[in-house]
């Protein structure tokens, strides 16, 4: 149980920070923050690593296959799509 | 197209029709420009600057006429002159037809197209050709600057050393282009402006320039913009209201007026008497009657302290600017009306229409 | 690798995910934030891999391989203009993921027969149905995005006690899957498709403009899910990531709805009411008009190389000049340039635009009349068109029959982009429609001028 | 105390020294204030309002002074009013210390103690008795508004219908207390605002009111923050920098002075016929000479298309409120020297002492 | 009650301290965020009392009565205007308590000859140390306000080098005692003693002005020290309220100093350089000026009911009317009420203030002249006075040596607090010393007009 | 050593969200904001309670006894002390 509730803890300071980090974000902003924040959801990668990569037979292991494909599209394409829709935003005042 | 632009010989015209950059324009479209000798000097622009432009100077109004397919100028021709165009030529000037009948029937006896400025519609297209508002524009600035050099007084606020100036106050009656060119330079000068206007969407356009409005239940739009007359109930009720305000003021601009009728009769003997002694009326409108009882046109009044300034013809006062103007509306008007090289007076024309007075050796004023 | 020092740089990932979510938000720090968050992800994959939790490799590998090829090749392909929509698809996939790992939890479990403690069988089961709700509600947006299907709400009658069945459903299962201890798969089984279905049936109801919240909100759903995960394999960035996407994505969509002068709930439940509008207006012709907020118009114009400021009657009405004075000097600031185009005939005296421009000393030399600035606009990257109306109507260029057909207006048509501020649709002087404000280049900013234009101010300062 | 205020004889003058505000102060501070019949009423301020005020209206100059203490006026006495006041009385009026040695003669001989306003210390505890700064902004503004309503064009930009006026350009020869105030008139009116002075602090003054400075290498700054001659070297370097600048001005007010000395030229014959037709030139310093070659003191000059005015006391023709400011400061005057209900000219006060060009029975001007 | 139901209301107080420390951050909502944050250490308290771990209530009673009984007369005694030494030796208390927890674990681990595992060991020490530098440091610090001892900066030679040395010896110190494992206690006790000379000779080097700064940083040091305690007795809200108020603190400071314009290095080792100046200026003639910053300015404009301007020349020079008048505009939708106090001789010319003040279309009744307001300055929360200086120069009233004495002057020196904007110390026309400025009710806002107003307007639209 | 790990995750989110919650404080509110603070700090009091309430022997229970007087001083005095500043502060505007 104790082990519960240092995650709930740490669960809940993380809540509070995310609430703070995001104060106040520009309209345009918006999809790339948005887009940013769903590869960090990825890190689900985690969790389907040790599944996929565990021996708890062969459900596990295709379930957690396809997890890692799903997480690692979301890891990959979050991030890289992310990083396109902001260098199209940064491209303007750079050639200033 | 022979054009010949005439020097004004009226008293106190300054003006001239066309300026050397429109004479410029014209003779690269390929038009032959006879000036007038000095046409232009009154207004600052000397004949060298229209040779230089390409015009011809000739030495007289005869000389400028001869021939010419286009007669420009800006007070209606004298009876001489008409007699000196030629048959089929179209003349382009102020023509006050509504009282000018004689001249209009020897226009039209002499086969001159005559079109009025005066009668530019006052649509959205047609305002680079009015006339009327641009010569309203200077007239509304110049009212305030006479006035203001009359008053007695400075219209700004100012503490000094040597007490406080309050800052004077300004009314203006009649808020058209004229008025509310007055507002703003009156504003600009630092007084405290109110106005009053007969047509109730003047009252958004008076407060977009900062200045207040003087209500008086008493509403009269008529066409195209213009004001109407009132009744005697809605002629009680502004009188009323402009007596309980002007009392107080310093510089009173009054601009008021209703397309071809005289000017509305807006502040009386008393009102003047009520005033402090040292404040100004400026009676725009003295030369259709003017809007103040005591108006004289063309003369200065003193009564009871109070100055009231009937002045004619205010623009030309500031030949320069005022003649620019008139000459970019008349070369925006020919700009619609030649085709081809050639001006047609084309009377079924939403422009040229209302304000062709003769035509075809008949005059088409009032016809309608 | 030892489990601390495993720990240790799950730590280190979290420090830069926060850090990467804090620098996302503004422009000026966004690019790095993402790239941080990136190098975030990848020590916490690596030193997943490392840790010895993972005994056979190939089906790591291969899953890794073929997810991150798929997941480039997506980015690369994907369009600008669909960016939402590939958001969501690739939301939906971590959701996807989140339900996978649950399920392969739950799964492995039952098959060793092993007794979960209570906690970890609750969060599998939240990990699984937050999952499911994910994937197949992120579809649906995808689907109304890319116009796959029809964009409008879809409605039903009696859809709300349908939803709220949906939700008694998966609950009452869950709790009953938790609470016996039998091995029973039937109602795991249950809870998975119903969350799916779930997932639906809360979407579709939801109008094509309004998506991109419901991408945020569900957004946040995958980040809940990927903590609830955490809870599972007992992971801490899992659950520090998850929570952080939980939050800041909540609080986004609450922004988004603001930013759209809505709430939240109105967004998501808002078409059981009315059928909501979305961001757009529309006309009687059906022309669509886009609104914009100001901050914005602020981010436009704050990176902008030159404005044309094309002032109208509005701007006389609204007294709103020496606000657009300030504005024009914050752009200026930034590196924009910044003129002013005066129509002839703009407000209702010879000159209006002159007395108010002077009255905010704006300096003569940045004003300019038709002739001198009409070539200019169409290599104008923002066009701000404050309260005028017919100075700026291209019927006088198109439509012969219109009142001021051949009146030579201000091209701020042209332009790059447009911004036009009036308090509505009213028409100006001349009483006519403006084809300018339905103009797919158009945004419009309804207010009052002066207030749009402080609301802009304020924007520009804090960016 | 009795207190007598005259009407001015001298021609163009409409102020009057004290207004009814000032009269009435003094009344309720027991003193007896005589006032010639009509002293304020080309002022706007009528004999009436000084009765209110609690004076006594008298028909004559004579019978104003007859036995009075103290006896104010605006422009300096004629001989004959020197000999109607009484041995030991106080006179304050203007002076023109510098040019009147026979007048102060007369003065010193009829035992009269007079204080010559012009000579107020230019400190800023007299700033409150300065007729010279007071004075001079009523002038600054007033030579804008003549000369503007005099250019031939209007001062601010407007874009319209008929095309754009671009924006007036007007410049400030002699950026004091009457330079300042023309350079704010002229901002206010919407000219773009040029400014010369040769006292270096004047740059920052200018350009604190919004209008740019024109630099020449050239710095003369004299006692008491007045200016001082140029040397030739000087003076042609400034020259240069005007005659570059000045082509291109519609409206040069020019105020440059030395105190006591005539006023330097500024512009000359070729520098006018640089400019373009329609411009115009006020020169405010005309009764001291002129900045300008071609200028007439109280003639309105036209050459070469250019008009020079040379108006003579400007300030008098905004009479009303230059007569309150001159009131004001004569007021602030007497409160400091009135000890006791008595005026003691004491020559050893800082403000007093300057002023007092003669005193116990001598000329005190010019000794130090 | 059960440890988890204890750590479950600890992360309750844990959440009421972060939105405690949230809403203490803005005017609106302090009273209500300190007010929430005490609950939490209200049900932190009481959970901790009925913890298993408290088995004597006797002492534990007797400490609470008589620490809350000596907290309460000392907040209820002390002024005004002495309460940042007040905060100053709460704060030393706090760090004392954390080196006693400390100390008393320590000892009694050494007494029953339990051997701690190294990371409590390392806490432990570090809770000591930092208790123990927090301690006398604080007190220093209150001293230094209190004017018990001298508030100049008190140096000697060497004393960098002492400092050094002795910050080693406590590191090496501590190292060794952990290290150690047989039971020592002298360097235990060595560490104690270090540490409360190094909290001494840290703060003595520092100008008293600049306490505030110190405290603060202290201030972040007791919370690290009480992380660290909660580090020792594995205690979540401990390390959770000590880390949020460890790092609270250090933002803290460094806006402290921002506002100084200074770095929490120059603050704190400045005086080592040349003698620092703090945040006052002294004169020649021993007066000091208080400067202010935009933000403390715009704060008090906020919450002011009335506010008069006094413009001067500096407002032309800088060419701020414009501004100002945006400033005013910001003070009367917030609810104050702003006037104009021209004074007959303000500016270079007759007038000249109105001039500006009217081309920023200030309207004309709100000038005053000062005839009609002298007599409301005693009435006034804030005047404002800039860039004027002569016009409002109290020496024509006191001095009749000055050149300007028996001028009326405004009377803003007796409003009930003024600020000035200026440039520096520089004379005005008249080329005189003001001791307006070194009035104790008066703040310097230095900077060009402009800038300094566009800084409060900022400010001002923040709160 | 887990539980260490715990710790410091939970003192490093701790620390970032006090980073967080800070951002902009008017100076007037700089003084309270330090006050609250320090009375939050006052939580060492925890530690004392238990430190003082345990049977540890007479070393313990003394220490422990100051311990809990200074942070029970340091908690009662802060808040007292930081609410009479806010109250001063906040009762200009509500006399509006
Ligand atoms: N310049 C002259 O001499 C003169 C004289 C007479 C007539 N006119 C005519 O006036 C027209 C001038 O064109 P324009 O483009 O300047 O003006 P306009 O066409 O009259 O349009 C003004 C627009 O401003 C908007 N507006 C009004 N108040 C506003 C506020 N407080 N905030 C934001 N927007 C506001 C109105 O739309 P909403 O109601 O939707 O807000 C309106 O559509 C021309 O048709 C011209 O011919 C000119
Ligand atoms: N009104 C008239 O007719 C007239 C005519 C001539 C003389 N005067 C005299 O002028 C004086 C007027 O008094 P005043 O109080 O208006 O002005 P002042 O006494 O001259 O003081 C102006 C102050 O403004 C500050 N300043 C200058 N530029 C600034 C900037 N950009 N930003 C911020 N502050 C700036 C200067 O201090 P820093 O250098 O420290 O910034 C200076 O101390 C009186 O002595 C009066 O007698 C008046
Ligand atoms: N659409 C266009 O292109 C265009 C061009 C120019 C003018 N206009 C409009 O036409 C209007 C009239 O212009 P104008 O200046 O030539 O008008 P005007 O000279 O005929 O009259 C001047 C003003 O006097 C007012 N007035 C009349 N009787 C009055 C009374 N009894 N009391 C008070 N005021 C009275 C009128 O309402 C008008 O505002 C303008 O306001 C303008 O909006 C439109
Ligand atoms: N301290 C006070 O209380 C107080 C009161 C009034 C005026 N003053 C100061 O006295 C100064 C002089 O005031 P004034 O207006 O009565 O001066 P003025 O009338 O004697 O001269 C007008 C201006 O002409 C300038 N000038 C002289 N020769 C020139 C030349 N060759 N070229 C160009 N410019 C030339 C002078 O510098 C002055 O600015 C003012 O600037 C003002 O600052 C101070």
């Amino acid at each position: 149980m104790e082990a519960l509730i240092v995650s709930v803890i740490i669960f809940t300071l993380a809540t509070f920070l995310g609430v703070e980090l995001i104060n106040r974000v520009p309209t345009t902003l918006h999809t790339p923050l948005m887009s940013g924040a769903n590869a960090i959801s990825g890190i689900t990668i985690a969790g389907a690593l040790i599944v996929a990569g565990g021996e708890h037979g062969w459900i596990s292991t295709v379930l957690g296959f396809l997890a890692v494909v799903f997480a690692m599209v979301n890891v990959v394409g979050g991030y890289a799509v992310t990083d396109r829709m902001l260098q199209m935003f940064k491209r303007k005042p750079e050639q200033k | 197209m022979r054009i010949g632009l005439l020097r004004e010989t009226a008293p106190r015209e300054r003006r001239v029709a066309l300026i050397p950059a429109t004479v410029q324009r014209l003779v690269q479209q390929k038009h032959e420009v006879l000036v007038e000798r000095d046409a232009g000097t009154a207004a600052f622009f000397p004949d060298q600057l229209y040779r230089d432009a390409g015009a011809s100077i000739v030495d007289s109004a005869a000389a400028a006429m001869a021939g010419a397919d286009l007669v420009v100028k800006v007070q209606p021709p004298d009876a001489g002159q008409v007699g000196a165009m030629k048959q089929g030529a179209v003349l382009v000037s102020l023509l006050a037809p509504h009282a000018s009948g004689p001249l209009l029937d020897a226009l039209a006896q002499a086969g001159v197209s005559a079109l009025a400025l005066e009668l530019v519609p006052r649509t959205t297209k047609a305002q680079s050709m009015d006339i009327l508002s641009s010569q309203a524009t200077v007239a509304g600035y110049q009212a305030v600057l006479t006035g203001a050099s009359r008053m007695g007084r400075l219209l700004p606020m100012l503490t000094t050393a040597a007490g406080t100036i309050t800052p004077g106050k300004a009314f203006v009656i009649g808020a058209g282009v004229a008025g509310l060119q007055a507002i703003a330079t009156a504003k600009r000068l630092g007084a405290v402006v109110s106005a009053f206007d007969v047509r109730p969407v003047v009252k958004e356009q008076v407060m977009s320039l900062g200045a207040s409005f003087v209500e008086a239940e008493a509403k009269a739009e008529g066409a195209g913009g213009y004001a109407k007359e009132l009744s005697d109930d809605q002629q009680a009720r502004v009188l009323e209201a402009i007596g309980k305000h002007i009392k107080d003021m310093d510089l009173v601009i009054t601009t008021a007026a209703i397309p071809g009728k005289p000017a509305p009769r807006l502040v009386t003997r008393a009102m003047v008497e009520s005033m402090r002694p040292g404040s100004v009326i400026v009676d725009v409108a003295a030369e259709t009657g003017g809007n103040c009882e005591l108006t004289k046109a063309g003369e200065d009044v003193v009564h009871a302290a109070v100055t009231i300034l009937g002045p004619r013809n205010l623009a030309s006062s500031l030949p320069r600017d005022a003649s620019f103007m008139f000459s970019k509306n008349v070369q925006a008007l020919l700009e619609h009306a030649i085709k081809d090289g050639a001006l047609q007076v084309n009377v079924e024309d939403a422009i040229l229409g209302p304000m062709a007075v003769t035509h075809a050796g008949a005059v088409r004023y009032g016809r309608n | 690798m030892s489990h601390t020092l495993t720990q240790l740089t799950y730590l280190v990932a979290s420090v830069l995910f926060i850090l990467g979510l804090k620098w996302l938000s503004s422009p000026a720090t966004a690019v790095k934030g993402n790239r941080i968050s990136g190098f975030g992800m990848l020590i916490a994959i690596v030193v997943t891999l490392l840790d010895q939790a993972i005994v056979t490799y190939q089906v790591v590998i291969a899953g890794l391989a073929v997810g991150s090829g798929l997941g480039l090749w997506m980015a690369r392909a994907v369009k600008m203009t669909s960016m939402p929509q590939m958001v969501a698809l690739l939301n939906g996939l971590g959701g996807g993921a989140s339900l996978l790992v649950g399920g392969a939890e739950f799964l492995r479990s039952e098959l060793v027969n092993e007794q979960l403690p209570i906690d970890t069988s609750i969060t599998i089961q939240l990990s699984v149905l937050i999952g499911a709700v994910t994937l197949t509600g992120s579809f649906i947006a995808w689907a109304k995005l890319q116009e796959v299907m029809t964009g409008k709400p879809i409605l039903f009658a009696g859809q709300k006690a349908f939803n709220a069945l949906l939700f008694l459903a998966v609950i009452g299962l869950s709790a009953y899957q938790v609470s016996v201890p039998e091995s029973v798969l039937w109602p795991f089984y249950a809870v998975v498709a119903i969350s799916l279905l779930l997932g639906v049936t809360l979407v579709i109801p939801i109008g094509g403009a309004d998506m991109p919240v419901v991408i945020s909100l569900l957004n946040s759903y995958s980040g809940i899910a990927a903590a609830m995960t955490g809870f599972v394999i007992r992971n801490e960035v899992l659950i520090i990531a998850g929570a952080l996407v939980g939050s800041s994505g909540i609080i986004l969509s609450q922004i988004m709805c603001k930013a759209m002068n809505r709430s939240l709930a109105n967004v998501l439940f808002g078409a059981f009411g009315a059928a909501a509008g979305g961001g757009s207006t529309k006309t009687a012709e059906g022309l669509t008009v886009r609104q914009t907020s100001a901050d914005d118009a602020a981010v436009q114009l704050a990176y902008a190389k030159s404005v044309i400021v094309v002032p109208g009657y509005g701007l006389a009405v609204a007294q709103a000049q020496h606000i657009v004075r300030e504005m024009a000097d914050l752009i200026e600031k930034k590196g924009g340039e910044v003129k002013y185009a005066i129509h002839p005939v703009a407000g209702r005296m010879p000159g209006h635009m002159n007395v108010l421009l002077a009255e905010a000393n704006v300096p003569y030399d940045k004003l300019f009349d038709m002739d001198q600035i009409n070539a200019e606009f169409e290599r104008t990257d923002v066009c701000l068109v404050i309260g005028a109306n017919d100075v700026v109507n291209p019927a006088s260029r198109t439509d012969p029959g219109s009142p001021i057909y051949g009146m030579p207006i201000l091209n701020a048509d042209r332009a790059h982009s447009i911004i036009v501020l009036k308090r509505g649709m009213g028409a100006g002087f001349a009483g006519i429609e403006n084809e300018l404000f339905y103009n797919p280049k158009t945004a419009m900013l309804f207010g009052d001028a002066k207030g749009s234009l402080q609301k802009v101010v304020t924007e520009l300062k804090a960016l």
